[in-house]
């Protein structure tokens, strides 16, 4: 069953490929999403209990796999249902043709097949494969309107994010030696034809005989390769301009679902350090780069004029929060930074697709140029704010919730410097995000934009921003059982007990 | 007896001031007015035709009579000639302060009712002056009601002693100044003029006539009567009976008129010698006396009385 | 056979000269001379996996060899060069530092490499410094991309990257499974191709010569 | 009693849906039903007054997530106060409202106000409180930027940020509570605070002066208050400035006073001198003001201090062991607390009908409105009288008894409160003259004299349910000020909580004795008496004026044809005085720019500006957010779009790690 996970969004891209005329595409891309949807549900329940494997164990679904499969079905549900919407709007307006509407919807579909591999391969190599597929994917996505901006922009992509990756590659051959090693003091094999595993579930069963001292270094370098992709500063340099110049839904998903994809690497990673001799090496390594991407973060927001780049840069300082909460270690920490994975995601999505809307009615995405969306968009306009407030951290949301979860274990283990800091730039964060979208929900319209909604064929995405935003809400005051029972075994798997 | 004592300030108010007036005169080399005048004045007033602005409202016509009331009710909470007073319970010297901020609020906006410059201006530097006096006032009273350790205005009178403490001694001169920012005159306000540049009670009432004039001067000469009061029974109690046996209350309104004699005079010198200041030096004027008053408080918490 | 090897360090050597064709990167200023000594670079690794292959039998091992051999040492350069003579007269590419100080730096990096790497590792590999010298490569590879301007030279960059990972790989743990290893090669065969893409509109949007870095700088802040 | 807790709530949520479904039509209903919700929370108020601390209802989701709803006497004060001020507001509403634009999302949004300031009041742990407090921010924030103008979004901005600054550190001061408590419910965390060490018990008061008084408006975090509650529709800034800066004051009293206890003196000291200078600064700008409504919020500044003087009088006292005194000081503190709310309320209402029929702010361009809004003059006097603390109304007694507090203060042993208490008293009484003053201008320009402009010609009476909003406040405006005995008696048991004793107020008959000072205060016995005296007048003039004869001229013109209203004095004239005595304070701009035909005799024309900026934005804040800025713009070079620099982030990066980590 996750054979037909992997399966689904092949198939899907192919047909995608394959079919000539737009409404066919477009109905072929809600039924692949909708029935990957369906297809993981029952190995996500199933996993909750026993981890799954398929095929000689090269592919599995433990409690955490589970988890980053369940945010990635409903985001790339949800994008997809936003694409038709933003899409057809390109091609009345003639922005492009079928054959690009072909492409898009190929490559959102490989998009999506590569994620779910990433997330369900027990083999570290073929996660890492999958990663770097992602990059190659994303980035004819990233310069799919071929304009100045967005070449150059999937240049510095593929560049900085192979770059990054290919360090990773290192990290991924260092963990094979290390496991080799033991091997080898284990069963003393011969010096010649050593064997190592790449197996992330044996890997984990050996992790505490590993030599630290290999696997740290493998840390680094696999925190460099994954960070990159995730976006920790000061390795995050092509998460903006990817962001900016994507298709919307296209930065929906790569902030709402690749990001953590990355992030589970370094996750795994973790595991097997937690495993080993010192845990707090790891936890400082990540409490470090989660605030530094923090207060760059701040930086970038305060004084930031591009609303798309805004929310890049929000997505830094959300992630860095994760490695926060991952960084503290403690049951709470890492429950919230888990908590604050779906939430981000959440917000993210419902941000991204309520700014689409705004930008295809102002045509631009410079802040100062939009004024008065909340006159002019009373839907979507208004959600944009509420989002806004969630994501700079306001209650009742429910981003509020996994920080203060956070923050609350950061104390728990007297981490007062964490603390402090974050605290401090979260209100800075804070104070950026709600002027820029402040300025843009009120104030005088522009003459020339029309008022009102848009037109009844458009109503996917509205639907879409709509039940996000009460998801976004419910979550704030309530955390349903599944979820929670999902998130308490999750971390039992990362703190390793 | 005792809750008749109210009366004596009504009553010889307007005698006190033609005391002050005949005084000034005679300072000044002049026979002046029979000390009687302000009785004359009143009457004259109460008789006299009413002529109303066509701008004023309501408020207008209600003013004379809150003025009139809110002063007797304050005089109604001093001690006079006895101590022995049950309108006491009906508030204390803040209380007093007070009341008679009532009257000022609703004779400043009377002056804003007809709609003319001179009214403006009248309420403008009523409302300045009071500003500057009220919280010396208060930090006198609080100099005195902190030692007496009550702000009831009887049991601050109590005490039978000739020596003032320093703290009273500071006290005593702010409350003095505070006395003539108060009741309007010189060199903060000239009572008898009516130059535009330079009246702020006269500039308030210039445009009632006839009895509502005669409410507000009286309840003016109460006012300036019930400061004089509040002065002696806060600094110089000597004197004052305790109860209401006939000959304690004959000495002590002896010694009562005695006082009021003494700081006529002295508003008379003061106002004979002193020239009338631009508005805007008088809170230099009053600044120093509120200096005073601040070192009166300080002087009490540090040397203890 | 293996004998001699292990006398005359064989494996040394070639992991040296390794080293030494990224290094000489940072004197040359032809594209043609990078390809050039991009090939020498694979050929060596290929050279290697080939020994260790003669050191322990193992017949995947060949296979990469060779696969290494194929795709780096023929495929790649012929694509590069393909690229290069598509845009007319590409001879010189400037450096952001000179030469000399390129040289420094890279030193530099290679002395960090060697120092922080000198504890707490145990290399059971049989060049003791194997790891560190593919390290240096991998940094030595980055420090290209960063100093040369043209598009070209950041992709040979990202080449130099590789083979250092790959000399890690296999000198370290004598292979990786074999299925990694196509993926690996796979994945970087798929890179280089849609880079040249990018690279070709590149050159059409921004109408340069050798896809010049410095005018990718419309997106900043 | 907690099913009128639960009757209350579903009111309140009916009328929050019913005002949306009926969303341009008649939305009357809607603040019918609120109300009726109003009333049945005033209820459980009392009965919350008159009862042991019960828990409400508590749901638990998960170990982080759980409400939990207690309500004890303190609780119950405060959501007598809101629903009092609801009530009114509620039924004002329904006129207010009617023909204005999307006015059901403003149903809406009222309700879920309200119910988010009782959830406030009501809840029992920490998480409870954040998400319930920063829900009443928001919607508070929606509703100042209500009409979604520039210079609102503005005030929404400024606003919203300066109450976050304060939820951070109301957040920082929870955890640091949790941390050394281990409870995250009140109940828990007052039980374990008695043995908190003092450097983390001062910390918390530090923490929560800043973080409450934000939302209170303390000096000088108060810039937020004259720049939101002008911008909101006229019943909400009297929601805002008549209730929620009272929650702020709740929450110092639930922290400071409830949980901590009993602290060293110089937390009370401290107290009264930021009351002291919050009531002084608060006055003087609101009497310079010619925005009816930024006055008003400016007074509310003022009445926050005055109610910080009371509390920090009571925590003096308390900590010297005089525990009758902190308690009467804390009942003046709680006592100005509801006056404050009943006559701040009227006076934004009446200024909101004000506004509502002139369609201006500005005091320059009203006048002469007693002839064509009689009622609302009326009403509006007796709020400028409340506020004024004249005698006979709310404002008097609460302040009276500050007075007697600071004065018994006296009685504590260090210097620094024997000095700090008399110069709050002085304080006070400054700041009580200056609400005369400005109360005068605030009443008399707009209302009396002539018309100044056409927007004064063409007002005309509000409609009848603002009218009777009013009345109610003005009704009870008197009633406070009569009968305090009783009003006191209703909530002694929340003074008693607060201040740890068993305490009776001391009144009886209409008569306030305070048995250590030895003073009365019978605001009754005033009345009467001046009834009397009213009678006696009468009589007095007949007897010797005899018959009354009046006759209707003009005004004294100084013999000019007429009087026209410019000539009139102006409300900027009326306080000008003040700006030239205190410029030191104001630090006006004043710039005369004369336009000459022949220098130095031909004058063609002189134009004058006197203009004044708060300093505190123009000293304190301003240097803040430009460092912060300055900074931002340093760290965005990084970002310069070359990706060699990138790149070379990467290698620079993985170096350090290799080097420093490994």
């Amino acid at each position: 069953m996750i054979g037909l996970l992997i399966f689904i969004p092949l198939i899907t891209a192919a047909l995608c490929f394959l079919v000539k005329n737009r409404r066919g595409i477009e109905y072929i891309n809600l039924i692949g999403a909708a029935a990957l949807a369906i297809a993981a549900i029952f190995p996500i329940t199933a996993s909750h209990s026993a981890t799954i494997y398929f095929f000689r164990e090269m592919f599995f679904m433990d409690a955490l796999s589970s988890y980053f499969m369940m945010v990635l079905i409903f985001i790339a549900f949800v994008v997809a249902m936003y694409s038709v919407d933003y899409m057809g709007r390109e091609f009345k307006k003639g922005v492009i043709g079928i054959p690009e509407l072909r492409q898009y919807y190929a490559f959102l579909h490989l998009f999506i097949f590569s994620m779910v591999f990433a997330i369900v391969s027990n083999n570290i190599a073929f996660f890492w494969m999958a990663i770097e597929l992602t990059t190659l994917v994303t980035s004819l996505l990233v310069g799919f309107y071929r304009s100045k901006e967005s070449v150059e922009a999937a240049w510095k992509y593929i560049i900085l994010c192979t770059v990054s990756i290919t360090f990773g590659l290192l990290g991924v051959f260092l963990i094979y030696y290390a496991s080799t090693s033991v091997y080898e003091s284990t069963y003393q094999v011969s010096r010649l034809g050593i064997i190592g595993t790449l197996k992330w579930s044996e890997l984990r069963g050996i992790a505490h005989e590993m030599n630290p001292e290999t696997l740290k270094l493998a840390f680094i370098f696999i925190i460099v390769g994954y960070g990159a992709k995730a976006g920790l500063a000061p390795i995050h340099n092509w998460l903006p301009d990817a962001y900016s110049q994507a298709p919307t839904p296209i930065s929906a998903l790569l902030s709402g679902v690749l990001s953590k994809c990355a992030f589970l690497g370094i996750i795994r990673i973790v595991i097997l350090g937690n495993m080993s001799l010192d845990t707090s090496y790891y936890n400082h390594l990540l409490l470090i780069f989660g605030l530094v991407s923090m207060g760059i973060a701040a930086a970038f927001i305060l004084t930031q004029n591009n609303f798309k780049r805004l929310l890049a840069y929000s997505s830094i300082e959300h992630i860095g929060i994760m490695a926060i909460g991952i960084g503290i270690g403690s049951f709470w920490g890492v429950y919230g930074a888990l908590l604050h994975l779906l939430n981000h995601a959440i917000v993210k999505t419902l941000l991204f697709f309520s700014t689409g809307r705004v930008r295809l009615k102002y045509n631009s995405p410079i802040i100062d140029r939009v004024r008065g969306a909340i006159v002019v968009l009373p839907v979507s306009g208004t959600i944009m704010l509420l989002g806004a407030l969630a994501l700079a951290g306001c209650p009742p949301f429910n981003v509020f919730l996994s920080e203060f979860t956070i923050l609350k274990a950061a104390i728990d283990n007297g981490n007062w410097v964490t603390f402090a800091l974050f605290i401090l730039f979260a209100a800075i964060v804070f104070g950026g995000i709600f002027y820029h979208f402040g300025n843009m929900a009120f104030g005088k319209p522009g003459t020339d934009i029309e008022k009102g909604e848009e037109k009844s064929e458009y109503k996917k995405s509205l639907m879409a921003i709509i039940a996000l935003a009460a998801i976004m809400l419910v979550l704030g005051l309530y955390i349903p059982g599944f979820l929670d029972g999902m998130l308490n075994s999750s971390v039992k798997i990362i703190t390793g007990n | 007896m005792e809750y008749l004592q109210f009366l004596i300030i009504i009553i010889f108010s307007p005698l006190v001031q033609g005391i002050i007036k005949k005084l000034k005169a005679n300072c000044q080399g002049r026979v002046g007015a029979s000390i009687l005048q302000p009785y004359y004045d009143l009457i004259r007033l109460f008789k006299k035709e009413m002529v109303f602005s066509r701008v004023t409202s309501w408020i207008f016509k209600v003013t004379p009579f809150i003025v009139f009331i809110s002063t007797i009710v304050a005089a109604m909470m001093i001690p006079v000639i006895t101590t022995k007073s049950s309108f006491g319970l009906m508030g204390d010297v803040i209380a007093l302060i007070y009341i008679l901020a009532l009257g000022r609020f609703f004779l400043a906006l009377a002056a804003l009712d007809a709609g003319t410059s001179f009214g403006g201006e009248g309420s403008s530097r009523e409302m300045i002056v009071s500003i500057l006096v009220e919280p010396m006032l208060m930090l006198c009273i609080f100099t005195v009601a902190i030692t007496a350790g009550s702000t009831n205005i009887a049991m601050i009178a109590e005490p039978q002693s000739f020596v003032l403490s320093p703290s009273h001694v500071l006290a005593l001169l702010a409350f003095l100044i505070a006395i003539i920012a108060d009741t309007g005159r010189v060199p903060v306000d000239n009572p008898d003029t009516h130059l535009e540049l330079t009246m702020i009670h006269e500039g308030m009432i210039l445009e009632y006539s006839g009895r509502y004039l005669a409410l507000i001067e009286w309840s003016h000469y109460i006012k300036q009567m019930i400061l004089f009061t509040l002065f002696v029974d806060m600094f110089v109690p000597l004197g004052i009976a305790h109860d209401t046996e006939m000959t304690g209350l004959i000495m002590s309104s002896g010694v009562y008129l005695l006082k009021m004699l003494f700081l006529a005079g002295f508003m008379a010198i003061v106002e004979s010698t002193r020239a009338k200041v631009r508005v805007f030096q008088i809170p230099s004027i009053v600044g120093g006396s509120f200096v005073l008053a601040v070192l009166a408080l300080l002087t009490l918490i540090m040397v203890g009385k | 056979m293996k004998d001699w090897m292990d006398l005359l360090y064989v494996m040394d050597f070639v992991s040296i000269g390794i080293l030494i064709t990224a290094i000489s990167i940072n004197s040359l200023s032809q594209i043609e001379a990078w390809i050039k000594a991009y090939m020498i670079n694979s050929w060596l690794l290929s050279l290697l996996i080939f020994f260790v292959a003669v050191k322990n039998p193992e017949h995947h091992l060949y296979v990469a060899s060779t696969l290494t051999f194929a795709s780096k040492g023929v495929l790649l350069p012929f694509f590069l060069k393909s690229i290069v003579r598509q845009m007319k007269k590409v001879q010189v590419v400037e450096t952001y530092l000179s030469t000399s100080l390129s040289l420094i730096i890279s030193g530099i990096i290679i002395a960090i490499v060697y120092v922080s790497l000198g504890k707490g590792i145990f290399v059971t590999g049989f060049s003791s410094f194997v790891l560190k010298i593919s390290v240096a490569v991998i940094l030595i590879g980055l420090f290209i991309m960063i100093t040369r301007r043209s598009a070209i030279a950041q992709i040979l960059g990202l080449l130099f990257m590789e083979n250092g990972v790959f000399l890690a790989g296999f000198s370290l743990t004598f292979g990786m499974p074999s299925i990694v290893e196509l993926g690996v090669v796979f994945d970087l065969l798929m890179i280089v191709i849609i880079m040249g893409v990018f690279m070709v509109q590149i050159k059409q949007k921004f109408s340069s010569d050798v896809a010049d870095m410095d005018q990718l700088t419309n997106l900043k802040g | 009693m907690i099913s009128f807790f639960y009757l209350g709530i579903i009111l309140f949520l009916a009328g929050a849906i019913a005002s949306l479904i009926f969303n341009q039509r008649a939305n009357g209903f809607a603040y019918i039903l609120t109300s009726t919700g109003a009333v049945c929370f005033a209820i459980f108020g009392v009965l919350l007054l008159s009862s042991p601390p019960v828990s409400i209802l508590s749901i638990s989701t998960t170990p982080i997530l759980e409400f939990v709803f207690r309500g004890d006497t303190i609780s119950g004060f405060f959501i007598l106060v809101i629903s009092v001020v609801t009530f009114s507001v509620s039924i004002y509403s329904i006129g207010y409202t009617k023909g204005m634009a999307n006015k059901g999302i403003l149903g809406f949004l009222l309700s879920i106000f309200i119910i988010s300031m009782y959830a406030v009041v009501l809840s029992g742990n920490i998480i409870t409180f954040l998400i319930s407090w920063e829900t009443m921010s928001i919607v508070s924030y929606f509703l100042v930027v209500f009409d979604t103008q520039e210079k609102s979004a503005k005030a929404g901005f400024i606003y919203g940020l300066m109450t976050h600054v304060g939820v951070v550190f109301i957040i920082a001061l929870f955890l640091i509570l949790y941390k050394h408590t281990g409870h995250m419910d009140f109940a828990g965390i007052k039980a374990a605070a008695g043995n908190l060490p003092d450097a983390v018990k001062t910390i918390i008061f530090i923490f929560a002066i800043i973080g409450f008084g934000t939302k209170a408006g303390i000096v000088p975090l108060h810039t937020w208050l004259p720049e939101a509650h002008p911008a909101a529709p006229s019943n909400i800034s009297s929601l805002m400035s008549g209730v929620m800066i009272k929650v702020g004051i709740y929450g110092i009293l639930r922290i400071v006073v409830d949980i901590l206890g009993v602290g060293p003196e110089w937390w009370g000291t401290a107290i009264i001198i930021i009351g002291a200078v919050t009531s002084v600064l608060g006055i003087m700008y609101a009497t310079v003001e010619r925005d009816i409504k930024r006055l008003l919020a400016y007074c509310s500044v003022e009445n926050i201090g005055i109610i910080l003087l009371g509390i920090g009088t009571s925590m003096v006292l308390a900590s010297n062991g005089l525990y009758k005194l902190s308690a009467i000081a804390m009942t003046a503190g709680l006592y100005h607390t509801l006056n404050h709310a009943v006559y701040k309320g009227l006076l934004f209402l009446s200024a909101g009908s004000l506004v509502h029929s002139t369609h201006t702010k500005n005091l320059e361009e009203m006048g002469g409105l007693i002839k064509l809004m009689p009622y609302t003059a009326f009403f509006f006097l007796i709020g400028s009288v409340s506020i004024c603390a004249l005698p006979f109304f709310n404002g008097f007694v609460s302040e009276w008894l500050t007075y007697q507090s600071l004065l018994s203060n006296f009685q504590a042993m260090s210097a620094t409160a024997k000095v700090a208490a008399p110069l709050g008293g002085a304080a006070l009484a400054f700041s009580g003259a200056l609400a005369v003053a400005c109360f005068v201008k605030a009443f008399g320009i707009p209302f009396l004299g002539l018309p100044r402009s056409h927007h004064a010609t063409g007002a005309k009476e509000s409609s009848l349910p603002m009218l009777v909003g009013m009345a109610i406040l003005a009704l009870l405006c008197l009633v406070l000020g009569i009968f305090p005995g009783h009003t006191i008696k209703l909530f002694s048991p929340a003074v008693s909580s607060l201040a740890g004793i068993e305490y009776v107020f001391p009144s009886g008959k209409g008569v306030i004795h305070l048995s250590k000072t030895a003073a009365d205060l019978s605001p009754l016995a005033i009345l009467v008496a001046m009834i009397a005296i009213f009678m006696a007048a009468v009589v007095l003039i007949r007897i010797i004026g005899g018959k009354s004869k009046t006759s209707y001229r003009d005004s004294w013109d100084c013999g000019i044809s007429s009087l026209t209203p410019r000539m009139q004095y102006t409300a900027t004239a009326h306080t000008n005085p003040f700006r030239r005595i205190f410029e030191k304070v104001y630090l006006p701009i004043r710039n005369v720019n004369s336009i000459y035909i022949l220098k130095p005799l031909f004058l063609k024309s002189i134009s004058y500006t006197n203009e004044i900026v708060p300093s505190f934005d123009k000293y304190l804040y301003n240097p803040i957010t430009d460092f912060i800025y300055s900074i931002s713009r340093k760290v965005k070079l990084l970002q310069s779009g070359s990706i060699h620099l990138y790149l070379g982030y990467i290698l620079i990066t993985l170096l350090l790690l290799l080097l420093f980590w490994f």
